[in-house]
């Protein structure tokens, strides 16, 4: 019959004569079609590698102790009842009653200790955190308790939502090779989703009808099926969704805004600009070991020579907001000192770049329109973002051309990623763009980003300009030490750091990038929405994102009938 | 009589103008009889042969017609002349060497040209043909790349007459050869005839002494028309038109030396065909020439089976 | 002048140059100034390759060619008094290129210095010499000259160098029987003027009109050469003899001569050096008292 | 006989062998360690996490040996079917991703190759010296080659496929089914197969066809073909032998061709997100994966080796002048 | 790429007839005048238009994914880059690339084609083993590599690249060609005259093809603007400027099909064939004035 399954089986009822457990077709309106995280085939399904494993390995099978609300800022339990610091360097977990493993066997403080014990081998991504934790001891079924040598509570804070829980039964004598880059195939976790098949272009997951948190969180994901599809380009990911192949589609889709004004049956969290929450920090990274950008005078003019409402409305087509010059995120809103920013902040003037150049001794001596170097050499940057992105592309291209009207040289250029990564992390370039950290319960892990001392002759995740503030660093040490619920304590710390970074602007904050989210209505409804009573969770199933609310949202699903 | 052509004009269409190749010939050829057609280098000779049995894109039949055997040929019809082609004409092209399709074996060549052609394949006869050339019966299962020039032109000679045409053109086929493989093939050709496999024959050659050695008759043509036709022996031996009687002087004999005897070409060259003059076309070469060459001369009949075209004859 | 010493030729065939055929084998004669030498035999005997070898187009794999004494060295010293003319008169002009240009390549190569106007007088005086009205000739394409007109240009040419020898092979097989009486009574008279030619050709009666001396080719190998007269008055080879008889000759039809039985010297298989038959007459054959079989 | 496929085999191996090196040199030498790019997507904050994961990553591609033990090794390797682990899809076996995609990209070509060849030549021979449709195939022949290849799937994709909504535009088979031997499934393969091999199909149609109608038309003007007019053979016959003879540059074509036609078929694959060759080489490309990059590589030239090598032998079946001329020079 | 395989040694007869006849043959080929003309239009669009519309082609405009009208032709990106502007600057880099890709290819062709095919011998096998080896790796996959990793993104480096890889098939086609002529006693005639190798290659040899080399030229210059496009449309494009593959990469890259901006990729799409197209249809013309074979009669 009629080959394309889009259109069969809608009709609500539809018994679907093929055997559930091992369909050939899933029916369509059961199933939840995603993309946009997933852009290389579902390789491994180990939570350990929360880079690369399958979307939805953590999440959907693999869960943590607690979720994160954005929006409240505040731990939500999820396999811990409840947790608390019994002293200043002990921390209580107490886990859920009756959380069984996809296998059937209980989920016990075991097995939490056994994870977090995993990252005792060095080649665990968290293998850090050992640093600072003495001992973590099951004390019973229910109970964990961890000491710290040092407490940063903003980083732990950050562990207790982030870390997947692993059965210890399971991977109990796995070998550090295992452990790291063993595919973990047909994973046993204790989400609602179980692994069902996947392929080169697509992961299938199968809902659990067990799960625990339909009793315990009275919550329950609507599809029965998730299909997370592999991207393969933009362009495929929105034919897909117009031909309502997909609901969810978190890509970056050029001229989603176009989708949503137009009568297609698409809709993203905002109506209206940005459309998008946002996800990330758009950075400039200036190598502040070479001239002239070792001069906080001239970051500060290049800052204010950036037409950052070209990059937004030209290359984004209004999809990203432009950043609040701290770089916070939006919903880290109370932790911009705004009183820092007036004073210190920067915004689009090409007069005041061109006033703090000639300031500063940067002069155009030859008449070409460019300022020289104070000792007369010839400035000549440029700016480096990887091939083939193309909306960054645009964007520097931009920056360039904005950059030469306050008078400052400025060449685009695309290496390969590789080689990009090479020069970033050995510091052999003038100015590139990132925004590899995300959204998180603190700005403490923004300052990491920005500030981390000491430099390494590899500087391969972190503070990517090599700036050296001793002092700044110990203000970040000195955040990840205040109590995640002692806000003021927190404010008063970030403003400090605020007006250092403000001052001296070893990075300068561009725009929010969004956490980009397409959806059809067709099959399912109820998405978040900033519109009405609609969830206001993140619309999302990027990795990391899951317990960022991007699960929740998979409770508030409704099928549509129609 | 075989082959009666009388006042055969054919030629070719050019961007200049018309190529007045052939000019009003007329001829006759006899059973059994070899025509040597000689002369100088475009004078008509290919043009008359090709007339015969497959005139190209370019070639236009102005006038005249042709006798086969009494019947007339529509030799401006290129689908009526299919009827006679192979089996009444046939031709051995200059062209032998390249004359076979390379991919197919001689023997499934020949099997299917004689099926399309809706005669049977007579494998004797065949067979006693190539006898007849002296080509081994192997060759029907080679390929013509694996053949010597010398055998596929025999080949070609096999094939062309294996229908016993009426009439064989042979255009210049031995040129391209040195002298003792000349003298092989031509005796071959020479041993259809005799052997009864063609009727009649049109050897075409600029060599006169080849064509002596084996035609009965010789005719010269001279820029698209005839000058001289006669038996082999009298036009070598008394030549009446000043033509051939320079063209025969201009051969040298073995033995011939120049510090003896120094030979003379003819002076001049043929006149273009684009725009012949009117009157005799040798006039401006012509050592005798005069007056009334002013005047086309007509074809006279000088002798028996003798005709000459000069005023001077 | 020019002395062939056991010339051999050797060529690579098949791929990878897997076989070879030997074209010419122990070929031994001498041209002197003044003097024409008729070289003779049917295709594929090996006529071209020996004058290809002497012009230097084709290396010589044994035996030595000397020019007064010097090895030839091809080059443009030596071109200067070696040239050749071919076969076919329209394949030696390159047909986009006026005729005339083999004069000018000429000039380039060897008199650079000459004025254009003094060029100009050399190259009419040469045109007259063969016998051509400079008027009618040059400035013109090759396909609006004859081939008789060609082949003559082609001797003026060579007459505009300091010419000792000139190889002309085959160069009236393509010709009108009337052009090409022309172009043999240009080649005796340059004989007349000193000069060695070498004339390759298949056709005895060629041969003879021209010739001093006659080498007569078969297989690669000479099986009878010497004063023409005597050559051809008595061949002594049975080779020498068929092909005599193969001519064809206006007032006698061919007649038959003795087939050529198999004799190693015939099939070319055998080396061996050539029997004095009489004074300047010498033949390499199986009838002879003195041959071995 | 022998000599010539040996050296045919000569020119194969030793085009096998450069290609593989370059292949294998090309992306050790250029900028850019995959390793450090490896680590930096991991985002191991810690800098001695990052360096402990450096250096197990690089063992671990034997990237710390001395060049050429590397080369040696990957030629080693090699010779057991090992193409080593892809970048991209980690920890997947480079074999097990390409033997996953080869069959798509064979199930695209092969069809489109031969189908575009068999079409072409019989259209350009059909059309050949016929005045009305020659002046009909020459046309689209010459648009349809001029046309890049990704522009006609793009025109086949929107037309087809967005707009008129008859044919998917991604994927190879519905992301609702799972493979299986069903009839449904091999239906919706097909939908999924109709575009990117029309497109394929098309973009190489024309060019046979104009290739074909030239050779026939100077196979026509040759001596064989008029003897055997003056011998009156009829039309047919001429043309058959024409045909025959004028295909067999057409082979020779096709081995030219077939360069060209992968290339073709990658951005097809592109195009229409299917799922073979095409698109891993961009993934590989796009991802830094020379591991990947060298499998699918590697594959490509195998495969036109190979394809050549056919062709080399069917010629020579075919045709007895490439025989003659392997027995040595003399005719 | 295509009509020219290897096509068997043409009839040198007397070229100068032919060139004679080749004027008139020209003017009245409907294929070469009207192949010709849409090149020549193109060509003069491309070199004369940047020059009187202006503008940068990349600029962003204020009226993004705006469907042709009076006041942008051929619509605008959305971007709100004007895509006629674009597309002549376009059209400008395809030309680039096509000469400059096609001349290399030609001249490595022709070196190895006249080399190969005038020495013969030792020099032939190993060129041929060279020409055949650079045919059979599939260049693309080369290039892609090479470019991937080189990161050299200029039209000039493109155009390197693919006259680098692209000439196999020329360089058989004329060591054909020349192979033939070599035995014509004109060359030797000029060795007789003095003439060293290279003289003879480029004063005897290839005059007499001319017609051949031209559209030899001719095929690659269209060979090289496909690749060219094909590599553009993956991302190996150069990275400044636009060109109509560009273009056409953009398009796809920012989805203007699904979301019904057809003006964005149709016009890029057109242009190529049509100079592509024009170029052959040329070529034919060409092939039929030269080659009175194939005229009809
Ligand atoms: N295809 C053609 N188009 C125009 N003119 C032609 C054509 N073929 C031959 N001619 C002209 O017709 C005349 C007769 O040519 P034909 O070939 O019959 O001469 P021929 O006697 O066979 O000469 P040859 O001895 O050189 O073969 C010549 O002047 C020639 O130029
Ligand atoms: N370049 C070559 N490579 C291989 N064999 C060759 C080559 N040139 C000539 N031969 C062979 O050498 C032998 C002698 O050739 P050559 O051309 O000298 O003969 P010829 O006497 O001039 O014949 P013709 O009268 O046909 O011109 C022939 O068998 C020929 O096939
Ligand atoms: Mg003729
Ligand atoms: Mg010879």
């Amino acid at each position: 019959g009629e080959p394309t399954p889009n259109t069969q089986n809608t009709q609500a009822g539809n018994p679907s004569a093929v055997n559930p457990a091992n369909p050939n077709s899933l029916p369509r309106h059961e199933t939840l079609y995603t993309s946009g995280t997933q852009w290389g085939p579902p390789a491994n399904f180990n939570a350990i590698r929360e880079w690369d494993y399958a979307t939805g390995t953590e999440g959907l099978v693999y869960e943590s102790l607690f979720h994160f609300d954005p929006n409240t800022s505040k731990l939500v339990p999820w396999l811990a009842q409840s947790g608390s610091w019994i002293d200043d360097k002990t921390y209580e977990i107490k886990l859920r009653p009756g959380v069984t493993w996809s296998d059937g066997k209980p989920f016990t403080a075991k097995d939490v200790v056994f994870t977090l014990e995993l990252g005792k081998m060095e080649t665990v991504p968290y293998h850090n955190i050992w640093e600072w934790i003495e001992k973590a001891e099951a004390v019973d079924d229910q109970t964990v308790k961890v000491t710290f040598s040092t407490a940063n509570y903003q980083e732990w804070d950050f562990q207790l939502y982030g870390r997947a829980i692993v059965p210890q039964h399971i991977w109990q004598g796995r070998s550090e090779q295992e452990v790291l880059d063993g595919k973990n195939e047909n994973p046993v976790g204790t989400g609602a989703y179980t692994y069902m098949s996947h392929d080169q272009d697509r992961v299938v997951w199968q809902r659990r009808d067990d799960w625990w948190g339909k009793t315990a969180l009275k919550m329950e994901p609507k599809p029965k099926y998730i299909v997370d599809i592999v991207n393969s380009s933009n362009e495929v990911a929105m034919g897909l969704l117009l031909q309502k192949g997909m609901d969810l589609s978190n890509n970056f889709l050029p001229g989603a805004a176009n989708l949503v004004k137009g009568n297609f049956g698409i809709s993203t969290y905002y109506p209206e600009p940005p459309y998008m929450l946002s996800a990330n920090t758009a950075f400039l990274v200036l190598n502040t070991t070479k001239k002239p950008m070792d001069d906080p005078a001239f970051r500060k003019a290049l800052a204010s020579s950036i037409n950052t409402k070209q990059i937004v409305e030209g290359v984004y087509g209004n999809l990203v907001k432009p950043a609040s010059p701290t770089g916070l995120l939006p919903q880290w809103e109370q932790f911009i000192d705004q009183s820092v920013v007036s004073q210190s902040g920067f915004t689009y003037d090409v007069a005041k770049a061109k006033k703090l150049l000639a300031d500063a001794g940067y002069r155009d001596r030859d008449g070409d329109g460019l300022v020289e170097n104070k000792d007369g050499s010839k400035i000549n940057l440029n700016i480096i973002v990887p091939s083939g992105w193309t909306d960054w592309m645009e964007a520097i291209r931009v920056i360039s051309a904005s950059a030469k009207e306050a008078g400052i040289s400025v060449t685009p250029d695309f290496p390969d990623f590789n080689a990009l990564v090479d020069k970033r992390s050995k510091g052999d370039f003038d100015m590139l763009i990132n925004n590899e950290r995300q959204l998180s319960n603190s700005p403490w892990t923004y300052y990491d980003y920005m500030f981390q001392l000491p430099i390494q002759k590899t500087q391969n995740t972190v503070n990517f300009g090599r700036y050296e503030n001793k002092e700044l660093w110990k203000l970040v040490q000195q955040l990840d030490q205040v109590k995640t619920d002692d806000v003021e304590g927190m404010k008063k710390v970030i403003s400090e750091i605020q007006k250092t970074h403000l001052e001296e602007l070893p990075i300068i904050p561009l725009w929010y990038n969004g956490l980009w989210s397409q959806v059809s209505n067709t099959t399912w409804k109820n998405w978040p929405s900033s519109v009405g009573n609609a969830p206001k969770t993140a619309p999302t199933m990027w990795r990391n994102w899951m317990e960022l609310g991007g699960f929740e949202t998979l409770t508030q699903l409704q099928p549509n009938a129609s | 009589m075989s082959l009666r052509v009388s006042d055969l004009k054919v030629y070719y269409k050019t961007l200049k103008g018309q190529v007045k190749a052939l000019d009003g010939v007329s001829f006759e050829v006899g059973d059994r009889e070899i025509l040597g057609l000689a002369g100088e280098s475009g004078c008509g000779k290919t043009t008359l042969g090709k007339s015969l049995i497959r005139m190209d894109g370019r070639m236009r039949h102005i006038g005249g017609t042709v006798e086969l055997d009494g019947e007339e040929m529509p030799i401006g019809d290129d689908r009526r002349m299919n009827a006679f082609r192979f089996h009444e004409v046939s031709l051995i092209p200059q062209y032998s060497m390249s004359a076979l399709n390379p991919t197919r074996k001689i023997g499934k060549m020949v099997a299917e040209l004689l099926h399309s052609r809706g005669v049977a394949l007579d494998a004797g006869k065949l067979r006693g043909r190539l006898d007849a050339v002296g080509l081994p019966h192997e060759v029907l299962d080679r390929y013509p790349i694996e053949l010597s020039g010398g055998m596929k032109q025999r080949v070609v000679m096999v094939v062309s007459t294996l229908l016993d045409p009426s009439l064989l053109i042979a255009d210049e086929i031995t040129s391209a050869l040195d002298v003792s493989t000349q003298k092989a093939v031509a005796g071959a050709l020479a041993a259809f005839r005799d052997d009864g496999l063609v009727k009649s024959m049109i050897f075409v050659t600029h060599d006169l002494s080849l064509t002596y050695q084996i035609a009965d008759t010789i005719m010269v043509m001279y820029a698209g028309k005839l000058a001289e036709k006669a038996p082999a022996k009298e036009i070598v031996e008394a030549p009446r038109h000043p033509y051939t009687r320079l063209l025969i002087n201009s051969l040298p004999e073995v033995g011939v030396r120049y510090a003896d005897r120094k030979l003379t070409g003819i002076a001049g060259s043929p006149p273009s065909l684009l725009n012949p003059p009117k009157g005799c076309r040798f006039r401006d070469r012509c050592p005798l020439a005069f007056a009334q060459c002013e005047q086309e001369p007509p074809v006279v009949e000088v002798a028996p089976n003798h005709s000459v075209a000069c005023w001077k004859a | 002048m020019l002395k062939l010493d056991n010339v051999t030729k050797v060529y690579r065939v098949g791929a990878f140059g897997g076989k070879t055929l030997t074209a010419v084998g122990d070929v031994s004669f001498d041209v002197r100034p003044g003097e024409v030498v008729s070289l003779i035999g049917e295709s594929g005997s090996g006529k071209s390759t020996i004058g290809k070898m002497i012009l230097g187009l084709t290396p010589v794999t044994g035996g030595s060619i000397t020019l007064d004494g010097v090895p030839v060295a091809p080059g443009k010293e030596y071109y200067r008094h070696v040239q050749g003319v071919f076969q076919d008169p329209f394949s030696c002009y390159n047909p986009v290129f006026k005729a005339d240009r083999v004069f000018q390549m000429i000039k380039e190569a060897y008199y650079p210095g000459v004025s254009a106007k003094d060029w100009a007088v050399r190259v009419n005086a040469a045109v007259r010499d063969v016998r051509l009205d400079p008027d009618q000739v040059l400035g013109r394409y090759p396909h609006q000259l004859s081939g008789g007109q060609l082949q003559r240009l082609l001797i003026a040419r060579a007459l505009l160098l300091d010419l000792k020898l000139l190889i002309a092979d085959e160069i009236t097989s393509m010709l009108d029987a009337s052009t090409r009486i022309d172009v043999l009574n240009l080649l005796a008279e340059l004989k007349e003027r000193g000069l060695g030619v070498l004339y390759v050709t298949h056709d005895l009666s060629l041969g003879t009109y021209l010739a001093e001396r006659t080498v007569v080719l078969r297989h690669g190998r000479v099986v009878e050469m010497g004063e023409t007269d005597k050559v051809f008055g008595n061949p002594l080879h049975p080779y020498t003899r068929q092909l005599l008889a193969a001519v064809p000759r206006l007032h006698a039809s061919w007649e038959e001569a003795e087939p050529v039985t198999d004799c190693p010297y015939h099939r070319g298989e055998a080396s061996g050096g050539l029997f004095e038959a009489e004074e300047g007459h010498f033949v390499a054959c199986a009838r002879l008292e003195s041959c071995p079989e | 006989m022998r000599r010539y496929f040996g050296r045919k085999l000569l020119v194969y191996g030793l085009t096998f062998f450069v290609a593989v090196t370059i292949n294998w040199m090309v992306p050790r030498f250029m900028p850019g360690d995959p390793v450090s790019s490896m680590v930096a997507r991991t985002g191991a904050s810690n800098p001695a996490a990052a360096e402990t994961m450096r250096v197990y990553y690089t063992g671990l591609f034997g990237l710390d040996q001395p060049i050429w033990q590397q080369y040696f090794n990957f030629w080693a390797t090699l010779f057991q079917g090992d193409f080593g682990i892809s970048i991209w899809a980690f920890p997947t076996p480079v074999s097990e991703i390409i033997l996953g995609a080869v069959p798509y990209t064979l199930a695209l070509m092969i069809p489109a190759i031969l189908l575009s060849w068999v079409v072409g030549n019989w259209f350009g021979a059909y059309a050949a010296r016929r005045k009305a449709l020659d002046n009909a195939v020459l046309p689209i022949g010459y648009i349809l080659t001029a046309m890049p290849y990704m522009w006609l799937a793009v025109l086949l994709a929107w037309g087809l496929g967005v707009v008129a909504g008859l044919f998917p535009v991604a994927g190879g088979y519905s992301f609702s089914t799972r493979p299986n031997w069903s009839w449904d499934f091999f239906l919706d393969l097909l939908h999924h197969w109709t575009l990117p091999f029309a497109s394929l199909f098309l973009a190489a149609l024309g060019g046979w066809a104009i290739g074909m109608r030239n050779m026939i038309i100077y196979e026509l003007e040759s001596d064989y073909s008029n003897y055997l007019s003056a011998l009156g053979a009829p039309q047919r016959l001429i043309r058959r032998y024409a045909f025959r003879n004028a295909v067999l540059p057409q082979i020779t074509g096709l081995a030219l061709q077939l360069g060209v036609l992968v290339a073709g078929a990658l951005v097809t694959e592109i195009v229409f997100s299917y799922p073979g060759l095409g698109s891993l080489i961009l993934k590989a490309i796009q991802n830094q994966d020379f591991f990947l990059l060298q499998g699918t590589f590697l594959f490509i030239v195998l495969g036109v080796l190979i394809a050549n090598f056919i062709i080399d032998i069917v010629y020579v079946v075919v045709d007895p002048r490439t025989r003659a001329g392997m027995a040595g020079a003399q005719a | 790429m295509t009509a020219l395989q290897e096509v068997p040694a043409q009839d040198a007869q007397a070229p100068a007839v032919v060139r004679r006849e080749a004027l008139h043959f020209a003017l009245r080929n409907g294929k070469l005048v009207t192949g010709l003309a849409i090149v020549l239009f193109l060509l003069l669009l491309g070199l004369l238009g940047p020059v009187l519309i202006g503008g940068t082609p990349n600029a962003y405009g204020t009226r993004p994914m705006q469907p042709p009208s009076g006041e942008h032709w051929f619509g605008t990106t959305t971007f709100g880059q004007d895509v006629f502007t674009q597309f002549v600057h376009g059209l400008r880099t395809t030309f680039a690339v096509g000469a400059l890709g096609g001349g290399i290819a030609a001249v490595i062709g022709m070196l190895v084609g006249f080399v190969a095919g005038y020495r013969g011998g030792l020099i032939d096998e190993a060129l041929n083993m060279f020409t055949n080896i650079v045919l059979v790796i599939p260049t693309l996959a080369v290039l892609l590599i090479i470019n991937a990793y080189l990161g050299v993104r200029s039209v000039g480096a493109q155009a390197l690249f693919i006259g680098l890889t692209s000439w196999p098939w020329a360089a058989r086609a004329i060591r054909a060609q020349t192979f033939s002529l070599r035995t014509r006693d004109f060359v030797d005639l000029a060795r007789l005259s003095g003439a060293n190798t290279w003289k003879i290659i480029t004063r005897e040899i290839a005059p007499n093809m001319s017609s051949y080399l031209f559209m030899t030229f001719i095929l690659l210059f269209g060979g090289s603007i496909l690749i060219a496009s094909s590599l553009d449309f993956i991302g190996l494009g150069p990275t400044e400027g636009i060109s109509l593959g560009l273009m056409l990469q953009n398009a796809n890259q920012w989805s203007a099909m699904q979301l019904g901006l057809w003006w964005w990729f149709i016009p890029p799409g057109a242009g190529i064939t049509a100079v592509v197209g024009a170029l052959y249809v040329a070529n034919v013309g060409l092939d039929e004035v030269f080659n009175p074979k194939l005229r009809e009669t």
